[in-house]
């Protein structure tokens, strides 16, 4: 079996799921022959002709808006939006109808949708080209907002996403695209879009994180492992709906928590889980949660982007920084 | 200096303010020449009316909430209605019930939309299952529309979608992305601009510096025509025109429908705070039941008596279905949480039972 | 003196700012000679003229970018968003221009616009007339998010958004837009955007609020006085940047804290106040933190908007639960 | 049926692809018959090619990140800056370089902002300083240069707002808003299309239907012309029209120079995928460098004696700036806050103090 990379993976699900069931379709700017800016959707017009790997006019709004329509109509669509930075002329589609249709009509309509973009800083691009905007999202309701981080589970999660009856954003963590390869059996097997994956285990502290931070908290993780510290670290994955106990189980085993993510610290989804903890497990911590996040500014231009970006350093501080505390 | 494009503009007219034909009777299209037709097309433009009477009335002794009126657009939209097939797709806008009524949706839907009951969107009855809901973020639809075509295109089906903008409407985002789209995809789509010369307080005239909306298709090369919206034999002429062009793969249309909101926005506006009461009273003088009636009166197939015994009927059937809307009880707490999603997520499931016990303490 | 609504002080703030400084123009929807669909700009375009109050085309992208335009020539623009809910056309222009001119060019342009809109649920409206939406905002840097809940703060903050030289976008509860009259003196005198405002001292619990919800909560406070609970109730009025040390040095006071907000709970803004505690107040907690918020479904049509809405009864249940930890 | 509107989209140009006139010499606009100045149109068509090629040469060797390239765009973008006045505001999209060296943005700040560092959009001499940034949100500069219009209005200041987008950009909602508020409000705007054929891998065929991109204009009610954008006399000649008409008072304007994008989309971009040769070939042959040229020297104001010496004369420009750029230090991690708000909040600045002790302890 091939190893592939999270992009690859992608690609794989995409391909496997437009085999199987001929409702899915692809749509987006440069999507068709050219196969993505980022080679996500490569090889797919080809294979299933440009009707359902569509190369749509220049419009976030129009590729949001036909995608509503063709979800109404039975399609699967998953729909590209080129870089997340680019999703908000999608936001009066995506919340005013796809997360809405089922509950406006009673249940008579529905919108079986993806929405992917590729997602996050890191990769020395241009402008608008790094945002890391998921809390856009994690405050509808009606969505579910999906972020994988790996291989394996971008190729499942996605499967999974399309097949979900209800609209899912789906958000790639572009830095990692190419970072490494694994094993992934074309098997067309999903994973759950409602739980956590605890992708280490530990008794001193939980780690918290999802996308291409996976990465650094695993490094920060290894790091802590040297000097003594056993750290736990969950990939949140499915950020909404959210899996709150795979969380709290482990942060009532350890006490102490550090939430990792790269969008802007205030009112970032990491708020919701330090929130919760306070909410549901306030006596089970032994230390304050500590966000580690990008800070409240605009994600620089990239000569400055990796000073903005959480670092394994800052992790491993925050961890020792709740370790301090007893 | 050379010429790369010309273009021209349509007007479309057949019955002038008066119910006088303004071509020869042979030119007529088929479905006017024949008359039971029409007749069936001006009683369901009266019922419209009678409906949006009783919407009113009921919006007044505080049994709605606000309410959009079609007073005055009541040709446009059975125009648009009674052209369309049952397997198309209708995406409505707010307000288009005459269009709505033709496809199945009950009086008592509308009723309990604007009552606050989601419910009112759960058309029970076909064609109109299968359409949209109202779309109250003004344009959105029309993308659905184009949508919905491009889903028709890929499946190979022979339906079409129709959408309905207003003037307002076709200054959003939304409606040049889709006619643009189902320009460059040639998608079976009909976009109808109803240009009531209104969006709320703001006249057509600074709406846009275009002569006229139609010629808004022009930038999405798309055939285009504008029509006196207050004549139904034009709009619906223009319509059968443009679905059969879609419906045999070559592409979409839009129609600029010219006609008058004569009632307020909604009951929530006072229409009296920005136009005068003559450009009322002219646009009155042309509104499209009073003209049709003339035209079949003069045709010996309506009279005094027909009309007292249809607008009866009509009373009938708009009192037994404020009934039924008045019997409906309020949904029980929990449909806040049962459609959110196919199935409900652990977390909402927790808040649902919270709802619950609030609900149990306070009775 | 006249007393005057919440309504009529933003009216009595944009007359007073646009009679005082030329550059002050409003745009939107209806503002015109309707003098909006609130009545927030009657009578401004009488005295002013159709210019510098501007009915503009119906396309919310337009009106916000046009409004980014008019900012970055020196006009200080007040742009109207018919409904809260209408406001996602404008997103891109608010977060990749508005809130990022200063920075992407290194303060050689900026940007000082309000952007206002009737936010929030409560008046038996029609679909997409209810949201509550603040959480859009909050997580972007660059903006300020500011919710009056009073005449004269509605005055006093409006004056200062308008003054302030960053974008500010300034959501006015419309469910209490006439429920009271206050005497609000037109003497153009700004209230700052950077503090919480205290409306009532307590010494057992924190109640934390902002816009209309502030009007439940203070009746909660009441409630809870009969039963000899001592409630300390704080209006968050500016939501980001967050003047955080009130609120913390409340709770570091009472020990206890209830958040109260009708947007959806999760990531929520609660989220980030909860949070905060979390981090820095962790020790001063005596009780979990309460959130009394909307639910994460869409806010129901109004036959249950009520009950989707947080009630007094919700609000005094969760700061008894707070109490009932010791 | 009678006729509502008509419209024609006229095509203008001067210069043919070999650079011979297509008119008479006494019917050229006055400027072109200054041969002076048309040297001087063509030094600087020179000048932004050799940026060019010195800006991929940058992003080759790992000096630069991504870089949008101009070539074969350069009499559409000098066209347009060359014709505008210092106190009109120009707002382009990210690449034209032509006319913005035209307005004052220097090579460096170029290099600046495609190196990753905000000061690059700092533009330090005037008029550019108060032009716009690079806008890479496609097509909402459009609306910034229709605010900037209003905002002319409203002051009455006898200046234009020049916007440029894409044929891609000519999609986007924000395009369409523009022109329409321009045309409803008679604004002071010339936005023009610069039709390169290609929105990265799309193709202008599949981007929209309508025949040419000017007519996009019609939706609006402005007045349009489509140009042969290779022909710098003619993109010229279009601007000085259109932004007279403008500062009259006359209102807005569109303008379609149809051009060939003959590099990749962007550095990130490989063109092979997509399009095959013979087409760029076939362009290649259209460019507008040469044409221009060949007029030149046909005119005698030109030779390759010239040519040498403006080319040594650039590239030593462009080493000066190259040098200038290298040796710009990179931004202190403070710059990460300093810009957000004009004063630091209180939270910020805790974090901007956090930022600077991470940075201490790593040196
Ligand atoms: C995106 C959006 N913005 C604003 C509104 C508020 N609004 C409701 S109806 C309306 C005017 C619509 O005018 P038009 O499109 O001409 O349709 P008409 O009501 O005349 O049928 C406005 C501004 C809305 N519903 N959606
Ligand atoms: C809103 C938005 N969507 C997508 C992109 C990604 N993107 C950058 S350039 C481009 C194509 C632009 O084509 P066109 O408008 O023709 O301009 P050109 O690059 O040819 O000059 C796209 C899709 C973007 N920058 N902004
Ligand atoms: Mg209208
Ligand atoms: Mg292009």
């Amino acid at each position: 079996m091939a190893q592939i990379t999270l992009i690859e993976a992608v690609t794989q699900a995409l391909a496997y799921e437009m085999a199987h069931d001929d409702s899915v379709v692809v749509l987006g700017e440069d999507v068709g022959v050219n196969g993505g800016v980022f080679r996500a959707t490569q090889g797919l017009q080809e294979k299933f002709g440009p009707l359902r790997v569509l190369d749509t006019p220049l419009d976030e709004t129009t590729i949001a808006g036909a995608t509503v329509g063709l979800a109404v109509q039975g399609m699967k669509p998953v729909a590209e939006a080129q870089f997340e930075g680019f999703i908000y002329p999608m936001m009066e589609h995506i919340n005013c109808h796809a997360a809405r249709m089922r509950n406006r009509t009673r249940g008579r309509l529905s919108v079986p949708a993806v929405f992917r973009a590729p997602w996050g800083g890191g990769i020395r691009a241009p402008e608008h080209h790094s945002e890391a905007n998921e809390h856009l999202f994690t405050n509808v309701p009606g969505l579910r907002v999906v972020l994988p981080s790996s291989p394996a589970r971008a190729y499942g999660l996605l499967l999974a996403a399309i097949r979900d009856p209800d609209p899912v954003i789906f958000l790639e963590p572009k830095r990692i695209y190419r970072q490494y390869k694994e094993e992934v059996p074309d098997d067309g097997e999903a994973l759950p879009l409602d739980v956590c994956f605890v992708l280490r285990d530990g008794t001193d502290v939980t780690l918290v994180t999802w996308g291409a931070q996976v990465k650094e908290t695993l490094e920060a993780a290894d790091e802590l492992a040297e000097e003594g510290i056993s750290a736990e670290v969950i990939d949140v994955a499915t950020l909404t709906p959210l899996d709150f106990d795979t969380i709290a189980e482990s942060v009532s085993k350890t006490g102490r928590c550090v939430i990792v993510h790269e969008a802007p610290k205030t009112a970032g989804f990491g708020a919701e889980i330090a929130a919760r903890l306070v909410e549901e497990c306030l006596f089970d911590l032994l230390a304050p949660v500590q966000r580690v996040t990008g800070y409240d500014t605009h994600i620089p231009l990239f000569q400055l982007e990796m000073k903005y970006l959480p670092s394994v350093e800052r992790i491993v501080a925050a961890a020792k920084k709740t370790l301090a505390v007893s | 200096m050379s010429i790369a494009a010309k273009f021209e503009i349509e007007y479309l007219q057949y019955l002038d303010p008066e119910g006088k034909l303004v071509v020869k009777e042979k030119d007529l299209p088929a479905f006017a020449k024949d008359l039971d037709h029409m007749v069936e097309l001006y009683k369901l433009m009266v019922s419209t009316r009678v409906f949006d009477t009783k919407s009113i009335a009921l919006q007044r002794t505080g049994k709605l909430g606000t309410y959009a009126s079609c007073l005055g657009h009541e040709a446009a939209h059975v125009g648009i209605g009674s052209a369309m097939k049952d397997e198309d797709v209708y995406a409505p806008s707010y307000r288009e019930y005459g269009a709505q009524l033709y496809r199945g949706v009950q009086p008592r839907e509308v009723y309990t939309y604007w009552g606050g009951d989601e419910r009112g969107n759960d058309y029970q009855k076909e064609p109109a299952r299968h359409d949209f809901a109202w779309s109250v973020p003004i344009a959105t639809q029309c993308l659905h529309a184009a949508g919905s075509a491009l889903a028709f295109k890929i499946r190979n089906e022979k339906r079409v979608a129709v959408c309905t903008v207003g003037d307002g409407g076709s200054s959003k985002a939304d409606f040049y992305g889709a006619i643009n789209l189902a320009g460059a995809q040639q998608l079976p789509l009909v976009a109808v601009i109803v240009n009531n010369q209104w969006a709320i307080s703001v006249p057509r005239s600074i709406q846009t510096g275009a002569e006229t909306l139609a010629q808004k298709a022009i930038a999405a090369g798309l055939p285009t025509i504008q029509v006196d919206g207050n004549d139904i034999i034009a709009v619906r002429k223009a319509m059968e025109d443009a679905l059969e062009r879609a419906r045999k793969g070559d592409g979409a249309s839009v129609i600029e429908a010219v006609t008058y909101r004569l009632g307020d926005h909604t009951t929530a506006d006072d229409a009296r705070r920005y136009r005068g009461s003559e450009e009322v009273e002219e646009a009155r003088a042309k509104e499209p039941i009073k003209r049709l009636r003339a035209y079949l009166e003069s045709k010996k197939v309506w009279d005094q008596a027909k009309e007292d015994a249809w607008q009866a009927e009509c009373d009938d059937w708009m009192d037994n279905e404020v009934n039924a809307y008045l019997e409906t009880k309020t949904q029980p707490v929990t449909a806040m949480f049962d459609y959110t999603f196919a199935e409900l997520p652990e977390d909402l499931a927790r808040q649902r039972a919270e709802a619950i016990s609030l609900e149990s303490k306070e009775h």
